[in-house]
């Protein structure tokens, strides 16, 4: 869904795209005007005009002065030893205070990384057959000075390289987690409900254990039910596109309040009915006597303290907890629909996210260009095609301005598309030209990051829509960059929208402001090349947590969540084996992207994998694999 | 929504303290989780000592609320079927057989 | 690619619809289901009886044949830790026996062998066993205030009014299921014991008799767990024009139609209702046979077969009441739930109200036919029992004074002792007027028979019990031809007799036969063989095969064919005769033969709510809960040692296997600096 | 059965597994991933295995047949699942906590032959599992006094430790692939896969008695001769230090 983000990354591309070489520096090489700087020297190093230039240059001994080449190693050498890739290292970065030259590295690299995914890869094709000797083993900063040629680049290069593969794993593995526990809980909804002895399972197939299989019920109901089943999916998804688009109404018309109002009561009703329902399926599956009066009270409170974790504050693992029983609950009340109607419905969910997302007039898509336009806070909207969807990261919403992009296990997509795309569109050099002031920025010298002057100047600033638009959405990414997924924190309450912006922006804004004050020709680049200093800028100031890693990790959005967990609640209502393979499908759907990412340098979004593979799956497990198992595996005791 | 430690002792003994009213609407699980979110801020240094009260009011009401609870569903439970119709009706789901 | 894959899993569907899914395949592997006869719960106004068991009770199959082998159980049992299921003969089942088997602790079911033809050197079944109380259904009948009340049922052990909180089942090879059924068991058995119960894997069973009423009848009614036990009674009577104030007395002549015993399926009370219902038939058919009509008789006669009477006396209390009380009918129109369609009064909810016609204060004589099968030989001949000999003598006299040689009509207090009636329907109308004649014939003196209200009751000699009973119905047509009358004595018209071969081919419907010739006659019926004479749960309007079937005899005996010229009015069905009348063995018959509705006097049926509630805790209230459908299946197990042995490997392989990597990853980081 | 035999058979199954994942493969998101993608290729692998058994009706009770087809369908997956790794080593070496482990191609074998076992042992056990939970048991053909389930689960665990040491085997051999060694180790995985899965018939057949006990010792010999040889790889390359690693 995520890759809506392809379009606006694109045009701040092109935004960035024109301005002109500065004019007042010289190549050291061969004294035409450069456009280059030594990515590990930064400003106060040698400018060149041209990759050949710079290479040029750094045969003739550049690398024996060149700091970042010491910095590298020191980097690799850091990086080696904690195993937290980079949040241990800012930790340390903070433990020792500021300006070791340890912290700046880590940061640094780990601001670059995000931003340069794209032209690492480009400018990795490019070079593919100069790196093939070093890529073959390990990144050993040596090995590439002897190879000698563009050591830098391949060096870091691999960094970054490295960087942004760890960030996604990470990410991936985050999503994976709750993942697999809703979809356990999912299971287990299923499998007590559906035990027999419960009259208020959402539905009641002819399935239980030992009497009847449901395959043959379903399979005489199945050619008659197709097209009704198919009507009533079209039914479901079309209020799923309803609310979508008012949602998205709403949002242009700026009602966030209505909106958060809205969810809110959805959220209310949703665990307050939904969790009554799976009560009342417990309670008589195990023969519980329970009154009205505990029950309305533990409702009640079941559901007012969810909605206050989930929209206001509270521990991060209740909030997460709720998240995912209550996609867990969304999901067992989809079970309820008949079986053919739940593999439609999730076919055309699936379809309706990718085109709301990408096609050029898809609702998500022209929320997120609203969002920019307007400068308001998208909270994690691209999820909610449907309210769950929405709720589950509506924290985000009062959260500084985070983006949706790092909690998203297709981020990968989004920037690969972007960098294919960008690749295909804009000048390869262009590419380069980014590249370089990356390293460069890389360089430049730490800004005064002091909170209270940033803010009022920030806020001050924080009109000009131009600058602004890019500073929000370079902000957004540098989150969905940030290594650690690390948002800015500072006081804030609930409704600090333009405070939270104020500071989001303040802090590019400084920066920015501070290559203006350098009077650095390359500014307009920098303006959205400068993301590594915010990044360390804040996780200077503040030490990042696990928390935000693990929040970023659960943003996958419930949508995904309750797409997966009524996939394999479905199949959990066959057998454990369709249940094993649905959950390996879904599994690598999301695995999928980072391998393709390994692989071929660009991804899908994971969930229409996901859902299609699930579906494949299960239906010839169920079909072929099933008996298959059953007559050579249990009944002839081979294990394959 | 910020981890705690980002936030500034009044606040957190705004949020203590709100928590800590929110409970008297029937909410003992809020005070619950206001004890187990703000206990550990207790420590530091910036945090004002009220909140150390608002937290301790917030444990006693919880158990309150526990006794009060247990002990209605205890007598609920065993005494069900002598009240009869009026215990089935106040029953969720009536379990079969007993 | 999710299109195609929902198309190619579209056409592997539809194409593959035998998958099952491996629970599914292996279920036969593992389990043999086995049809069943369990013991269910009843309730009553006090608490409940009989048997029930949550699902999942197993045990192994152990056999037990003797009383000493249910003594020495406990020490018996090879292992002292695994759960039992007894395989006992049905003659053990008392309640002492299963006291001390449940004493051990050991015991998770049983399984009673009723007929066990299949397997010679089984015990054969003891001369008398009755699970019915000593005195049975005193504490409804006319002397439940007596202070010392005869003991019909003296070798009766009170098995069906024992709460039991294990599943009891029964096997009895009747048909092609139980027969099945039987021989699984049987041949599990018979491994166990080849195995000494000691050499596992051993051969289980495990059942499920989950009951949902609980407590008593008024907290199950009210929870709409439970059903009212009952069903329809009959009554018919050959004088069409019998109204409530034509002064005429009238003669009832009454027979009970149900039985009772542990095992619903399987009741079937040859003796108890079976004798006596097929005597009152005899009866009303010899009479109709008499050359003047007995619809022109000085008395009226109505004969009743009442439902539920082994229940308290359901039907006859019911029919006495509703006959003694004015009957005003208010007709709620609106929130209406009487469930009867075209009801003739909707509250009370009545199918009609013909039964106003039947004058209480009219009724002068009972006469009534409890067990006269014969089939305990305990002498040739019956017995006449009276209430009391002065209001009933002349009428008593009657009766022995037509009674022929080889089957005589003795006055039951002959010998000197007074035992007043035994348990009959005749008590509830004495219970409401005692100067009412009564008569109560029946082939036991001193003792109901030894089988009474027991799943033994199921055999009798057909011969021996068609000619008593034929005899018997005869003298008692004449005796009755006679009262009808007025007179005492004098010849009674040849043609009243009763028809032995009637009597033969009734007796044979009614036990072992019931789709025989003569009821297709009436109507069709089709593999039923033996029909369970227990009278199952009441409901509105509902009919069993033996109601439909009284119902249809005696209408068919006193009614009166609508002739067209001189054939009668041919008709396919009811909707093809007049109103009032019925097709019956396709002729239009106008008749007054009804149905009555027939259940505990202590339970009412609440309009307001359209339940049943408890009204009179002193009358009898008896319910049925309600069941999910109860198993019973047979498999392989093997020793608690055994699984223990396979937790404990279980166990010793995850710990040495997670030692293993623990090591494996120390070690590698001390040397080697990775994982 | 019970709940015994229900944990019994459940950590006969799965202990090895279970252990390794919590203990080693849970801490690294990485190894985690890579064993994602090995399972997901060995359930390809048998479902495409599965659809060649129902389609080909005459020989679905021949169950070895079935185990020929399906044994040489993981062969492939397994070369394809190499196949795709090499290309992605690259990038995998480069995530490793320790980029520049030489030991990291190992371990890469390793997760994904866990990947492989861990699928098969869900796949081919999880229902039968689940069945232990209720009263009744079927008895093993071959060995009447076990159970089918026990007897199963043993098997299970075995092979997936089995699918472990082939995949460090095969992953060696199709490295150096051309060379005579190569091609034997290649051999031994497929040999040693066959006779371990045609030795696993034994188990069902009524006519050898004890059949089961000569499967599992079948099993448990070929565990330990493809456990020698990845010791004796891991010792060429990376020498003594690394001896004991083998041993998982």
């Amino acid at each position: 869904m995520a890759t809506a983000f392809s379009s606006p990354r694109d045009e701040i591309e092109l935004n960035n795209t024109d301005p002109s070489p500065p004019a007042n520096s010289k190549c050291n090489v061969c004294q035409k005007p450069a456009s280059f700087m030594c990515s590990s020297c930064g400003l106060n190093g040698p400018r060149y005009c041209s990759i050949d230039c710079q290479t040029q240059g750094w045969r003739e001994g550049h690398y024996r002065l060149c700091k970042g080449n010491e910095q590298a190693r020191a980097t690799a050498r850091s990086r080696t030893p904690n195993t937290q890739t980079d949040n241990t290292a800012d930790t340390a970065a903070t433990d020792v205070d500021d300006d070791t030259s340890l912290s700046r590295v880590q940061t640094r690299n780990s601001g670059i990384s995000r931003f340069g995914a794209a032209q690492i890869i480009n400018s990795r094709q490019r070079r593919a057959s100069q790196t093939a000797a070093n890529n073959q083993d390990g990144n050993i900063p040596m090995v590439e000075l002897q190879a000698g040629e563009t050591a830098t680049d391949a060096q870091l290069d691999e960094e970054e390289y490295a960087d942004e593969l760890r960030f996604y794993i990470r990410q991936i593995y985050l999503v994976i987690q709750p993942v697999v526990i809703c979809i356990i809980l999912s299971i287990f909804w299923v499998k007590v409900s559906f035990s027999g002895t419960s009259d208020y399972a959402p539905v009641r197939p002819s399935y239980s254990i030992g009497s009847s299989s449901a395959s043959t019920t379903t399979g005489t109901s199945s050619s008659s039910s197709v097209v009704s089943s198919l009507t009533t999916a079209l039914v479901i998804v079309g209020q799923i596109v309803v609310v979508t688009v008012a949602i998205v109404f709403f949002f242009r018309k700026g009602w966030i309040k209505v909106l958060i109002g809205f969810f809110m009561i959805v959220v209310l009703g949703l665990l307050g009915f939904m969790t009554y329902l799976l009560l009342l399926n417990l309670i008589q599956v195990f023969f519980i006597p329970l009154d009205y009066i505990t029950m309305v009270f533990a409702l009640w409170n079941f559901a007012v303290v969810g909605l206050i974790s989930i929209f206001w504050k509270g521990p991060l693992w209740l909030q997460q907890a709720y998240l995912t029983i209550m996609s867990s609950l969304m999901a067992f009340s989809l079970t309820g629909l008949e079986e053919w109607t739940t593999w439609m419905l999730l076919g055309l969910l699936a379809i309706w996210d990718l085109i709301a997302v990408l096609c050029p007039f898809g609702p998500l898509r022209l929320l997120i260009e609203s969002s920019r336009t307007q400068q308001r806070e998208v909270p994690a909207l691209l999820y909610s095609v449907n309210a769950v969807w929405f709720m589950a990261s509506m924290e985000d919403h009062f959260r500084i301005s985070r983006s949706f992009l790092p909690q998203n296990g297709h981020v990968i997509g989004t920037n690969w598309i972007f960098g294919g795309s960008s690749r295909n569109s804009s000048a390869s050099n262009l590419q380069e030209l980014q590249a370089q002031v990356n390293r460069s920025n890389a360089h430049t010298p730490e800004p005064v990051a002091d909170t209270s002057t940033n803010t009022q100047f920030g806020q001050a600033r924080s009109e000009s829509p131009e600058p602004l638009k890019e500073a929000h959405t370079i902000h957004n990414w540098r989150h969905s960059s940030g290594p650690q997924g690390a948002v800015i924190r500072g006081p804030q309450d609930g409704n600090g929208f333009t405070r939270l912006r104020g500071e989001s922006v303040n802090t590019i804004e400084i920066n920015s402001t501070d290559h203006h004050l350098e009077t650095n020709p390359t500014t307009t680049l920098e303006t959205d090349t400068v993301t590594p200093n915010p990044q360390r800028s804040d996780s200077d100031e503040t030490p990042p947590d696990e928390e935000d890693a693990e929040r970023s990790g659960l943003k996958l959005g419930l949508g995904d969540f309750v797409f997966y967990s009524v996939l394999i609640a479905r199949a959990a209502m066959y057998d454990w084996i369709t249940t094993v393979c649905c959950t390996v499908a879904v599994l690598m759907g999301l695995t999928a992207t980072i391998f393709l990412l390994v692989l071929w340098k660009k991804a899908l979004p994971a969930l229409p994998i996901s859902i299609a593979l699930g579906v494949m799956f299960y239906f010839v497990a169920k079909a072929v694999l099933v008996p298959y198992v059953g007559a050579l595996c249990v009944l002839g005791m081979v294990a394959v | 929504m910020p981890s705690l430690d980002k936030m500034s002792g009044t606040e957190i003994l705004s949020v203590g303290k709100k928590m800590f009213y929110g409970g008297f609407a029937f909410l003992p699980l809020l005070w619950l989780v206001n004890v187990i979110y703000l206990w550990p801020t207790l420590k530091r240094t910036d945090v004002p000592a009220q909140l150390r009260r608002y937290l301790i009011y917030s444990i006693l009401g919880c158990l309150a609320w526990f006794i009060i609870t247990t002990t209605w569903y205890a007598l609920f439970v065993n005494k069900r079927v002598t009240w009869g119709a009026t215990a089935d009706r106040i029953t969720v789901v009536i379990p079969k057989g007993v | 690619m999710l299109l195609l894959s929902l198309l190619l899993c579209l056409a592997c569907h539809i194409h593959f619809t035998n998958a099952q899914d491996i629970a599914t395949s292996l279920y036969p592997y593992i389990y043999t289901d086995l049809g069943t006869w369990p013991c269910v719960r009843l309730l009553n106004a006090t608490g409940s009886v009989g048997c029930q068991s949550t699902s999942g009770t197993n045990g192994i199959l152990y056999q037990l044949n003797t009383q000493d082998d249910i003594e020495n159980f406990n020490q018996n049992i090879p292992t002292s830790w695994e759960q039992w299921v007894v395989v006992i003969p049905y003659g053990l089942l008392t309640p002492s026996n299963i006291q001390t088997l449940e004493s051990s602790k050991r015991l998770s079911g049983v399984i009673a062998i009723i007929n066990s033809t299949a397997t010679p050197g089984s015990p054969s079944r003891p001369s008398s066993y009755s699970p019915e109380s000593k005195c049975p259904n005193c504490e409804f009948g006319l002397y439940a205030n007596d202070a010392d009340q005869y003991t019909w049922n003296p070798n009766g052990n009170s098995m069906i009014y024992e709460p039991i909180n294990i599943p009891i089942f029964a096997l009895d090879p009747i048909d092609v299921l139980s027969a099945t059924a039987y021989r699984q068991i049987m041949e599990n058995l018979n491994y166990n014991i080849e195995q000494n119960y000691r050499n596992y894997p051993l051969r289980a069973v495990d059942f499920s008799l989950f009951m949902w009423a609980a407590v008593d009848s008024a907290t199950c009614l009210r929870r709409g767990w439970c059903f009212p036990v009952g069903g329809s009674s009959v009554y018919s009577t050959p004088s069409p024009n019998l109204t409530g104030n034509d002064g005429k007395p009238i003669i009832i002549v009454s027979a009970t139609m149900d039985s009772r015993s542990v095992f619903h399926d399987l009741t079937l009370g040859v003796e108890n209702d079976i004798s006596g219902m097929v005597a009152m038939f005899a009866v009303a058919d010899a009479l109709s046979k008499s050359p003047t009509s007995v619809a022109s008789f000085p008395k009226h006669i109505v004969y009743t077969l009442f439902n539920g009477e082994a229940w308290g006396y359901s039907g006859s209390q019911r029919f006495v009441n509703d006959i003694s009380t004015p009957f005003q009918c208010q007709n709620i129109t609106g929130t209406n739930t009487c469930p009867i369609k075209g009801a003739a009064c909707t509250q009370p909810c009545v199918r009609d109200t013909d039964f106003t016609n039947i004058n209480f204060d009219n009724i002068e004589s009972v006469v009534e036919f409890s067990s006269v099968a014969q089939s305990n030989a305990s002498g040739k001949g019956f017995w006449a029992h009276t209430d009391d000999s002065t209001t009933s003598g002349s009428l008593l006299q009657l009766f022995v004074g037509q009674g022929n040689g080889t089957y005589s009509i003795q006055d039951a207090a002959s010998d000197g002792v007074h035992r007043k009636l035994p348990p009959s329907s005749a008590q509830s109308f004495l219970k409401k007027k005692r100067s009412i004649a009564s008569i109560v014939l029946s082939d036991f003196h001193t003792s109901l028979d030894g089988y009474y209200h027991s799943d033994y009751d199921d055999t009798l000699d057909l011969a021996t019990a068609s000619s008593a009973i034929c005899s018997l119905a005869s003298s008692a047509a004449r005796s009755i031809w006679l009262s009808a009358q007025g007179l005492n004595n004098g010849t009674v018209p040849s043609q009243v007799t009763a028809d032995c071969n009637l009597v033969a081919s009734l007796l044979d419907c009614m036990t072992q036969n019931y789709s025989c010739s003569l009821i297709q006659q009436y109507y069709g019926v089709n593999n039923a063989a033996r029909i369970s004479h227990y009278s199952s749960v009441f409901s509105f309007g509902g009919v069993s095969l033996l109601s439909l079937f009284a119902f249809n005899f005696l209408g068919d005996k006193n009614g009166v064919r609508r002739m067209n010229g001189t054939s009668p009015a041919s008709c396919q069905s009811i909707t093809e005769c007049q109103a009032h009348e019925y097709c019956i063995r396709g002729t239009c018959v106008s008749t007054l033969t009804r149905y009555h509705d027939a259940y505990g006097a202590g339970i009412g049926y609440n309009y307001g709510t359209g339940l049943f509630d408890v009204i009179d805790e002193s009358a009898p209230t008896w319910t049925e809960s309600t069941w999910n459908p109860p198993s019973m299946r047979v498999y392989t197990v093997t020793s608690t040692r055994h699984q223990v042995v396979e937790l404990v490997i279980g166990i010793l392989w995850l710990v040495s296997s997670i030692i293993i990597v623990l090591y494996l990853k120390r070690y590698l980081k001390k040397t080697l600096k990775i994982a | 059965m019970s709940l015994y035999s229900f944990f019994g058979c459940m950590f006969t199954a799965y202990g090895p597994l279970l252990s390794i994942f919590f203990l080693y493969i849970s801490r690294d998101a990485q190894l985690v991933l890579l064993m994602v993608c090995s399972a997901f290729f060995w359930l390809i692998a048998i479902l495409l295995s599965s659809v060649i058994w129902f389609a080909a009706t005459p020989a679905r009770d021949m169950n070895a047949v079935t185990i020929l087809h399906s044994v040489i369908l993981q062969e492939l997956f397994r070369w394809a699942l190499f196949k795709l790794l090499h290309r992605a080593e690259k990038g995998l070496m480069i995530v490793s906590k320790n980029p520049k482990s030489r030991y990291n191609r190992s371990v890469f074998a390793f997760v994904s032959g866990f990947g492989f076992g861990l699928t098969s042992a869900l796949v081919t056990y999880i229902s039968t599992l689940v069945q232990t939970i209720q009263p009744g048991v079927i008895m093993c053909p071959s060995c009447p006094k076990a159970t089918l389930f026990f007897i199963s689960a043993i098997n299970t665990s075995l092979t997936s430790l089995q699918h472990i040491t082939w995949m460090m085997i095969a992953f060696e051999a199709y490295l150096n692939l051309p060379t005579l060694l190569g091609i034997l180790q290649g051999a031994w995985v497929l040999a040693s896969h066959f006779g371990v899965s045609y030795a696993m018939l034994l188990n069902a057949s009524e006519s050898v008695s004890l059949g089961c006990v000569y499967a599992i010792v079948i099993q448990v010999v070929i565990l330990a001769i493809s456990t020698t040889l990845v010791v004796l790889n891991l010792k060429k390359h990376y020498g003594a230090a690394v001896f004991s690693r083998t041993q998982r």
